[in-house]
């Protein structure tokens, strides 16, 4: 939904703050969060999630905070929430636990494919909206649920590329677009993203950023694949801003088309 | 005499009556890592000296931890 | 058909001299030949394709080649050629001029969807090859081509992802997969690439490089286009070096499954 | 999601009602309402949808009904509505002009994509359910949307495979599928199949049938259109039932392994 | 490649014998061949390919061709043939044991991905067409090789979908786009396709016929698929004919557009 | 003395109160081809000859068209 | 004394110079369901009893099977 | 007497047997930017100005452009 511009103030504007990175970082599964710095540095991506849990007093685990770099924007997510109510609750305690006021919000009551529930998110958004939250809410890519969005106050709008985790890719695009176009917020693609083309095509689509997790952490390298991400989703950006040209069903010589040694040729083609 | 509390949805207990810091560290727990709600209310860091725990307090010790 | 290696070493490596770069630009249909130095920067290209015609004294046109600059390794194509015999003639000519050895063999007879004979190609090689150029072909995807190719000394194999000039993307990618696994020669992927993501997907299914002209050429900012290829490329290449995860049907929950306040939950899912 | 068995009862059940056929037809932008008998029997279908128009007194229109046979089952739709109260209001002028009691819920408030709301569905599906209609809703493939559909009292779910008339497939496959596993209701893929192997692929994948009307409508010769649909329709299904064999990504002979005249051959391929 | 016409009309014309089904059948890989019968009444096809292979003194096999209907035109191919003399030297037998002169030309040198050879399959089918064979080569769809078969007396060209019996679907759509464009003789997709969705779309693209082995041969139930895939060939054909509509990017409303109680309303949506 | 009315969200009016079945003719609507909501009710064919209009009655008069 | 042949790319004898039609009997072949190549040279049906086998023949013996 | 040539596939003369250096200055072209292929041989630069041209010499003069 951006518009173009001179790169040099192409920023990604959430909540009021400017963002020179486009790509986002889910920080789930990794093997270890000591690789976070790394694979913020890589990525070059300056907001990042993180999910709030129980302490589970059997096992020691550190603080996942201390592996994030100071100037990074956290954004927690209100994962394991079943409805709104709970949502709000995460988001009320991870704000009060100081980590500011950007929230992904995230609602899910289907555990197999782990599809978000756009009616509750709608509610959720509503209500930490008007509490001064930044809500940036994952949901399927529904027209009139990010309608209802924008009404509601959310700062952004998330949709699923494919399940979360899959890495099956922009399956959706055909939905997404549709938000692209008719939303006037950033549109972040969230989930499903499994290779840096993936995030690329979001991109050159016209989406305003990407949010990847699974692909990196479950990459053989994650800190060479968060690099990887970071230079498609630039790539991506780039390309949509520099105007691609058009397709066409027959090929258009990319060598000039008088023959090489042919008098009178109308052309023996040539590649590109 | 004894006082039961439920944390992280479990019942717990301690020996007597004590402070949630005291509760913490109890439990081996930096208190600049975790976050506590305390009967549906965050409690500040500043604040976990002044809270003392009572009869069916209800307490949920949480965590930042890798999330997408 | 790469290995993998150490990222300081991944070098692309075409007739005994190392590139650092694994995109190759082809030059035709620049509204200015003078883009070319910006071209190049941008996009960090080593190789670069030119076309050899008949002087029009009608026109008054430049040199393209002060427009290259100098550390560039150029690569004249055949373009024009309808047969063996014309490649080879091209070749000689633009070797004898200064052009060094690189050639890559073009032999189109189609004039609709350009596309390429794979006859002629292999027998124009096999001649080159012997004269001591190094030979890059340009061909349909066809296995048994490419082996015959091999064969004949080629240099790398660079078959097309679509017509040339039509922007369509990486449309044989089932045929490419195939070279790729089979062939033990650099595999670039020329003509019909006509978005960053395309040229990054085919990085990431393991192509050696790509080479790039009308979807630069035809962006409304083909500088700032050529340097989103550029880093496509590079985020596909690290991508594939990175070891990608793998694709699910079901979702796989990127924050932890254990529910945030539920007892004994066994999951309310959580995205990235 | 419906099981296999024998052919002879391989119905779609309805409300209450079995069908052989497993397309089903709108009946907006024909070029004259005569042709519906001819589609009809071409087609094979059995059920229909109608609109339901304020009269234009300025020009003479005649009365769809009287060119749609007896034995056919009419579904009037919801269209022009904009909110569950129209939807509603629709709905019971429909049926008490004799129509019966299927209806297909539609609610659209965009203009530009004619996406369904689903929230507004739901909230029809259910008063209308109570009231005793047998209500096919058309929505988007959201999977909580769905949900709250069966529960509403839906008597099927009908996604979207592509916006209304774009004939641009079965774009949103990878949600559509996620509806087929996990809903207990027909799953009737409505709007944006534009080709026979679009429902035939629908279907294959487990839809229980398909709803088509542009794509008829607009052919050059809408009753050969409306046979084709109605064969790749029943081939989708037969070959869900089947039971397809698995992909592969490399190959697997279709002749005999053994060479024709090699000995000792491990095999030269043969086809298939 | 064929025109269009009247459907009562409407014939493959191979070698001067008119046939009504559009869909050759391949029989390898049956659990039993005494499923030919059923499979041959079930798709409707009236060409069926075979194999021929050297005695197993060992196993007792029985003789394929008693369970093939007389009315049905056979095809012997020449698989196992490494290259021309050997494909000739089948061919030829193939005919002296009475199989009529139809001859599925196959050369194949790759045991992996079983692609066929097109040099060597341009020189079988210019030697068999010269001795009165009816020739239909198997080839990798590549515009140059086909143009050499027209030359070479081929009946017919047939192109492959994605590799023999991977079931991969119709993955060389753009190449083989272009043989149905510009190649004046019937083009027959072979190999790859692994639903009838997939053989709907390749004769909705203006194929002219199909040929199906593994897809069918691997179902659970041989019989039903071959059913199935009889009807989608007979879908995409008589779509091909009845000329489809055009895509369109946003949505076109198939109820009115007037709206239903709207005063002076553009057009609230609704769908089809 | 002229009867107002509102017909399909347009103003209309008849010289004077007549019956629905009437007022249908006039407008040459064949009552088997069309639906008429009057004031929000549907009414059943056979009564739209006991309906009689009168001031400001809406009427919406309906009939089925091609839709998908 | 016994002949030496090349069947289906293998050796094998037989004991004395005998028919075709002979040899493919002794394996229990039908003569209506395979092809054979009599040193590269194809044999009717009708000419399987008149070739009498000698010393180095190659034979070829084939039949049709399921193929795509 | 005229000398006649064929310049890239098109007929052309000159008035006097001159060199090749001189043609091309004739015709405004800077022999640096330019590849001439003189009866089917290529020739140096530095051999531009030994060639003289004689009746029915065949001239192509090429130059590098932008392609793909």
């Amino acid at each position: 939904m951006s518009g173009g511009g001179e790169q040099m103030t192409d920023e990604l504007k959430i909540g009021g703050r400017d963002f020179q990175s486009r790509l986002l970082l889910g920080t789930g599964k990794l093997f270890s969060d000591a690789l976070i710095p790394e694979i913020v540095t890589s990525s070059g991506a300056q907001i990042i999630t993180v999910a709030l849990r129980r302490i589970d007093f059997e096992s020691e685990t550190e603080n996942i905070l201390r592996h994030i770099p100071r100037d990074i924007q956290l954004m927690p997510n209100t994962s394991g929430a079943r409805n709104a109510d709970e949502a709000v609750r995460i988001a009320r305690i991870a704000r009060a636990a100081g980590c500011g006021n950007l929230i992904k919000i995230e609602v899910i009551a289907d555990n197999k494919y782990l599809m978000p529930d756009g009616y509750e998110t709608v509610r959720a958004t509503e209500i930490l909206a008007k509490e001064g939250f930044i809500v940036l809410p994952y949901v399927s890519p529904d027209l009139m649920v990010a309608k209802r969005l924008v009404d509601a106050g959310a700062a952004a709008v998330m949709p699923l590329g494919a399940p979360i985790g899959s890495n099956r890719g922009l399956k959706t695009k055909e939905l997404i677009r549709i938000l692209i176009d008719e939303i006037d917020l950033p549109i972040i693609v969230d989930a499903g993203l499994g290779k840096p083309s993936h995030a690329c095509e979001a991109m050159e689509m016209g989406a305003d950023a990407c949010l990847v997790n699974t692909a990196i952490a479950g990459a053989r390298d994650p800190v060479a694949m968060a690099g990887a991400f970071g230079k498609a989703v630039q790539a991506g950006r780039e390309a949509y801003l520099a105007g691609p040209g058009t397709e066409s069903l027959v090929a258009a010589a990319s060598s000039p088309l008088t023959g090489f040694l042919h008098e009178n040729s109308t052309g023996a083609g040539r590649s590109g | 005499m004894p006082v039961h509390l439920i944390v992280n949805g479990k019942a717990a207990q301690v020996t007597e009556p004590i402070r949630l810091s005291e509760f913490l560290a109890m439990r081996g727990l930096d208190p600049d890592s975790v976050v506590v709600e305390y009967n549906l209310a965050i409690i500040p860091k500043e604040d976990l000296g002044k809270t003392i725990l009572k009869e069916n307090d209800r307490l949920e010790i949480l965590r930042f931890v890798g999330g997408g």
